[in-house]
């Protein structure tokens, strides 16, 4: 997409704000809309949109497999820690009143944590299956075309 | 007044459907969900308007950043035949119906 | 009757939504359109939870300070999880088509269909070999 | 006072926006071929959901829902414009013929293909 | 007149979204199917907002917009823009199975609480307390964040593990194999970079 | 003790963490021992969770400290306890013979994801036997269920055909699943709670609600499609006879008992069998639709080549039998779906493992590739004629026990025809497993074929405490029936 130097110039210029949103609708899915989930998909799509107009090898760059094949697994991971973490603490499993000096702070940290944790996960799933769809060539068949 | 504007936008909304339905390039069928998306985005302030929840204007800002993606794909999609960068550019294809 | 009308109209919407979801999943031939008849099948449920869950007069389950009317949350938690399983459900299906359609070279059910049962034909007859 | 001037400005906005939305959405629909429905998807997504978005920031008035507001309007301004430039080069890249240029011109459009 | 505009709204998107999915259901060109898939998710997302579900909308945004279009657009990259449609046999049996389930939905509408109404089961068991406990227990103003995160965290822990699943899966099949990242190497080295 | 406190969570947490631990593993090793133990974990919870509710008590765990239904909770009775043995220990027991299996049939960089898949299965099961929450069973029901399609899946590296079949498991399991969180979402609106003892405590003054009698339609054919009762088994087949042997043998195993449980959950716990409207659902609908499953099953059975297609639609036909059971709606009926639950998961695990190791030796399991194989691998065909010697019934083995309450059931109820019709579908099975013990033991081996070595330890072991097993719960049934008999207690209440 060498030639698109309209795209590359307005995605240049998107992508930031749309990390910006993603970490926006991270951290502020206690007052709004949005949350782990959305973030991470957002987040993922800003990754997707670089991936598109920049080219997948640099966007591999970028976030290379290695790196996401620890992220996949870290933010569930991260989740079921807070679990056990309520275990340790004396609750029970995913019990966040435990986690804070009041319970009300318990319950912002352990949300804070969890979001995160599905965060990390959806961002990290996403680009992975986009990755293994674009890192994909196949035989073109001409009568498809 | 919202009321007028929301009543437009659907009317609106219908006819860029009714081009995306019909085609017949597929290009049309693009262009019209890519003018859709708008629609969507203005409906959805509008609405924010009309029921007093600014909250939805998040929503709107999401569809103004995340709906350029689809259009992108699509347009990667035609020249290189796939979403990674590796094709050549395709040649004359005949994207007819 | 009108009451009926205007109580259900919207579940009616959903259930015909719902029906179309449906046939597409069983009817279609292609194993892409079954997925995307599938993911209409899921919306028409989703929407019929949120449906379920609207309150007349009711705003969005956020707390302003105010005391409000709220639509019932519960639904709408349901459904951003059953939203991401859909999301699951399709990548997967999709992820599978790719793979039958590098190794059938066709995403067809009827070539499947057919590919599959040569592919018996030929088993029995090396094996009766 | 203040705010019968927010609601008559915001109301001409809006209902301006709504009017080019209007428009432009009938061009997509009535005009001839995809080129020329360029034109009425552009007017829709340009000028009248700036209109539109410009209304309802005069609405808000100064709050955090007319900063993004802004931000929309921002991104509709850069992402539409884009969006149909792509979509007219993919178009002509892969051989969607203009329905209304004559056979002679075409072959001229072609020479000048990258 | 808000309320009643926003019941109009709701019921012209409701048509809407039954005339994309009866276009979906007749269009044969996959490309086709992919584009009217995303104005299907936009318009569903609209009517979440009409039904004040803005949580919902915000996810089937993101998805719909950023995620979905590109999957499919992806799968048909990969394998073929048109369906066949060969009408397979056993269209009659089917068509009854979906009638049936219509019957039995349409059936159990004729006793449900009506659309909206305050007084169904669901506004006065258990909801009442996340709405009251969101503020007090959690101190969370978004009842759905509150709810999600903390009163049903394991059904959100569920869905994380969900998408897990689904990331796993698809490394599984299409992960990439060690010849293709040998033959990418060579590629890159080949050519000097990307085209 | 803190262990026992939580045991219930940690039934299903400790996989759950051990998934993403698994995929970051390096090696071909230790992705398998992190399952090993995991799966051994399990087992020691679900043999203490038993042990605790054996007496007929349950146990509650409120996740989050959130008491129910406000929060999901935890909650364990004799049925769920059963059904978390089962799977667990089918689950510990096929660790040990993967390794070698899963070495042959997967490729050697994809054992780590392979086995993360195998975890998340193994979670999602369990979660959904523990839970006391109809939307949480939903959810790791579709972890198991994405888990399984993956599973079945690979298997397309020895014979592509895995890969339709899991596409059409997809579907038809997504699509069932569907309906059932449609049938949750319909009791919902008239209950305003998804926990399932608050449901039962809501429903019976709503029996007359038709919402209610579409959501009980909706959660039959949701957990039907799932279970691959007769007219919705189209998936079975071809997925059990494609996936990789573990796969199959850990499916075949638990998956479908597990639908099983959910419906005998739903028909005896939430609903309550006395509801007006289930009784001929049962009686009209799932009897006749059972008893075709049964004779059905048997007959394709008969008809087939591949073996592990064969045990495939046993597996229908004895699917068959669990939902008669449940049909009859009695205590011997009951007790009969309960046993047979347990049995069935044995025999089964018996056969494919046996099975698996006639692929790993031959490469191929068909009628006509086993010819003669019986001298060479000696001790697999012998714990195979023990599972199938299960199949038929003969006394003595465990299907025996589990067929004999059925037949019981019948006749209490006054049914003589019905009690033929069981018999009849055991003659059937005595004759596909006849036609397998004559080609492995009567004909002559072909001659182009090598020779071969009986299975290798690390799998003849597991099999053979299978096979085992399968004699000794035949023999002594005490306890089963008795845990059997506290289930149907709890079912049936202590007035019928």
């Amino acid at each position: 997409m060498r030639h698109h130097l309209v795209l590359r110039v307005v995605s240049k210029l998107l992508i930031p704000f749309m990390l910006l949103f993603a970490l926006y609708v991270q951290f502020h899915g206690d007052f709004g809309p949005g949350g782990g989930f959305q973030a991470g998909v957002i987040f993922a799509a800003a990754f997707i949109l670089y991936a598109l107009v920049f080219g997948i090898d640099h966007a591999r760059e970028v976030l290379p497999e290695r790196v996401l094949r620890y992220l996949v697994p870290a933010g569930l991971a991260l989740y079921t820690l807070t679990g056990f973490a309520g275990i340790v603490l004396g609750g029970k499993y995913l019990d966040y009143d435990v986690l804070g000096s009041t319970p009300t702070a318990g319950q912002h940290l352990g949300i804070l944590l969890v979001e995160f944790g599905v965060g990390v996960t959806v961002s990290a799933v996403m680009v992975t299956v986009f990755f293994a769809y674009a890192g994909r060539t196949r035989d073109v068949d001409e009568e498809d075309w | 007044m919202w009321t007028a504007a929301a009543i437009a936008l659907l009317v609106a909304m219908m006819m860029a459907l009714a081009r995306a339905f019909l085609g017949p390039s597929l290009f049309d069928r693009i262009l019209a969900i890519n003018s859709f998306g708008t629609k969507i985005l203005l409906l959805i302030g509008v609405l924010g308007f009309l029921t007093e929840r600014p909250e939805f204007m998040d929503i709107a800002l999401l569809y103004a950043l995340v709906n350029f993606i689809g259009t992108i794909a699509v347009l990667k999609f035609f020249r290189y035949r796939n979403l990674g960068l590796s094709g050549p550019a395709a040649g004359n294809l005949e994207n007819r119906e | 009757m009108l009451e009926a009308i205007t109580d259900h109209y919207n579940y009616w919407l959903v259930i015909f939504l719902l029906m179309a979801g449906l046939f597409v999943t069983m009817t279609s031939g292609n194993l892409v359109k079954k997925i995307v008849g599938l993911n209409v099948f899921q919306t028409a449920v989703f929407l019929f939870y949120i449906s379920v869950g609207k309150l007349e007069g009711g705003t969005a389950p956020i707390l302003t300070g105010e005391p409000e009317q709220f639509s019932n949350p519960l639904p709408h938690v349901l459904i951003l999880t059953a939203i991401v399983v859909g999301v699951a459900t399709t990548a997967l299906g999709l992820a599978l088509v790719v793979r039958i359609r590098e190794t059938y070279g066709s995403i067809e059910e009827a070539r499947l269909q057919e590919a599959d049962r040569q592919d018996e034909l030929r088993a029995a007859a090396e094996q009766g070999r | 006072m203040i705010a019968l001037v927010q609601d008559i400005v915001s109301g001409i906005l809006l209902l301006a926006g709504a009017t080019f939305v209007l428009i432009g959405t009938l061009g997509l629909l009535r005009l001839p071929d995809f080129y020329t429905r360029l034109h009425g998807a552009g007017i829709t997504d340009t000028l009248g959901a700036e209109l539109m978005l410009f209304g309802m920031m005069v609405q808000a008035g100064f709050s955090l829902v007319t900063v993004k507001l802004l931000l929309i309007s921002l991104f509709v301004f850069f992402t539409s414009p884009t969006a149909t430039h792509a979509l007219a080069n993919a178009a002509r890249v892969t051989g969607l013929r203009p329905a209304l240029v004559p056979e002679a011109d075409i072959e001229t459009l072609r020479t000048r293909d990258d | 007149m808000a309320p009643d505009m926003v019941t109009v709204i709701d019921l012209v998107l409701l048509a809407l979204l039954c005339a994309t999915a009866i276009a979906i259901i007749l269009v044969r060109q996959l490309f086709a199917v992919a584009m009217l898939t995303g104005a299907f998710s936009m318009l569903s997302a609209g009517l979440l907002v009409t039904l004040d579900a803005v949580d919902v909308a915000f996810t089937e945004a993101a998805v719909g917009a950023g995620v979905s279009t590109v999957l499919l657009l992806g799968t048909l990259a990969l394998t073929q823009r048109r369906s066949e449609e060969t009408r397979r046999r056993g269209t009659a049996p089917a068509l009854l199975a979906v009638i049936l389930t219509g019957c039995a939905l349409v059936y159990a509408t004729t006793d449900m609480p009506g659309f909206g109404d305050p007084g169904a089961p669901g506004f006065r068991h258990v909801v009442p307390e996340y709405i009251s406990g969101s503020e007090t227990d959690i101190g969370v103003p978004n009842i759905v964040t509150s709810v999600l995160a903390s009163y049903r965290g394991y059904d959100t822990l569920g869905e994380v593990a969900v998408i897990f699943t689904a990331g796993i899966g698809v490394l599984l099949l299409l992960g990439r194999r060690r010849e293709d990242e040998i033959q990418d190497e060579a590629r890159r080295s080949d050519s000097g970079g990307e085209g | 003790m803190a262990f026992l406190d939580h045991v219930a969570i940690l039934q299903v947490a400790v996989p759950l963490l051990a998934a993403p631990l698994c995929v970051m593993l390096p090696g071909r090793h230790l992705p398998w021992a992190l399952t090993l133990s995991v799966s051994w974990f399990t087992l020691i919870c679900s043999v203490v969770l038993l042990s605790e509710v054996s007496a007929g008590g349950s146990i509650a765990y409120h996740l989050g400290n959130w008491p129910p239904p406000i929060g999901i909770e935890y909650r364990v009775d004799a049925i769920n306890a059963l059904v978390l043995l089962v799977v667990s220990g089918i689950s510990a027991i096929a660790l040990p013979y993967a390794r070698t299996s899963v070495e042959h049939e997967i490729e050697p960089d994809k054992h780590g994801l392979f086995y993360t898949a195998y975890l998340l299965c193994l979670t999602g099961l369990l979660g959904v036997t523990i839970t006391g929450d109809a939307f949480n069973i939903f959810v790791f029901l579709e972890i198991s269920s994405l888990s399984t399609y993956v599973l079945v899946a690979t298997g397309a590296r020895l014979d592509r055909r895995a890969l339709s079949a899991a596409y059409t498991y997809l579907v038809l399991g997504t699509v069932g699943a569907t309906f059932f969180v449609l049938g949750v979402g319909l009791l919902y609106m008239v209950t305003g709670t998804l926990n399932l003892a608050d449901l039962a405590e809501r429903l019976p003054p709503l029996a007359e609600s038709r919402v209610v009698q579409a959501a009980f339609a909706f959660v039959v054919a949701g957990m039907g499609l799932k279970l691959a009762l007769f007219p919705l088994h189209a998936w079975l087949p071809n997925a059990y006879a494609y996936a990789p042997s573990l796969v199959t043998v850990f499916l075949a195993a638990t998956a479908t008992k597990v639908s099983v449980y959910v419906l005998l959950r739903f028909v005896y716990t939430v609903f309550g069998h006395e509801f007006a409207f289930i009784e001929p659902v049962l009686a009209w609908l799932v009897l006749p639709l059972a008893v075709i499953a049964m004779l059905a099953g048997s007959v394709v059975a008969i008809h087939q080549d591949n073996l592990k297609r064969m045990f495939a639609w046993s597996s229908i036909a004895q699917i068959g039998y669990m939902m008669l059971g449940l049909a009859l709606a009695n205590a011997s009926g009951l007790t009969a779906t309960v046993l047979h639950l347990f049995n069935h998961a044995l025999m089964k695990g018996a056969l494919f493992m046996a099975l698996g190791g006639v692929m790993l030796r031959i490469g191929a399991v068909s009628l006509t590739s086993v010819r003669g194989l019986a001298r060479e691998m000696p001790w697999t065909f012998a714990a195979l004629v023990i599972g199938g010697l299960g199949l038929i019934g003969v006394p003595g083995t465990v299907g025996f026990v589990s067929k004999w309450y059925l037949i019981l059931a019948a006749i209490e109820k006054g049914w003589w025809l019905l009690a033929l019709l069981i018999a009849a579908a055991s003659l059937l099975a005595v004759i596909y497993v006849w036609k397998l013990v004559e080609a492995a033991y009567l004909q002559p081996a072909p001659q182009d074929r090598e020779r071969v070595r009986d299975m290798p330890p690390d799998m003849l072991i597991p099999l053979w405490v299978l096979a085992l097993a399968n004699i000794w719960f035949g023999v002594d049934a005490g306890l089963t029936t008795s845990v059997a008999g506290t289930v149907v207690h709890a079912f049936l209440g202590g007035g019928s």
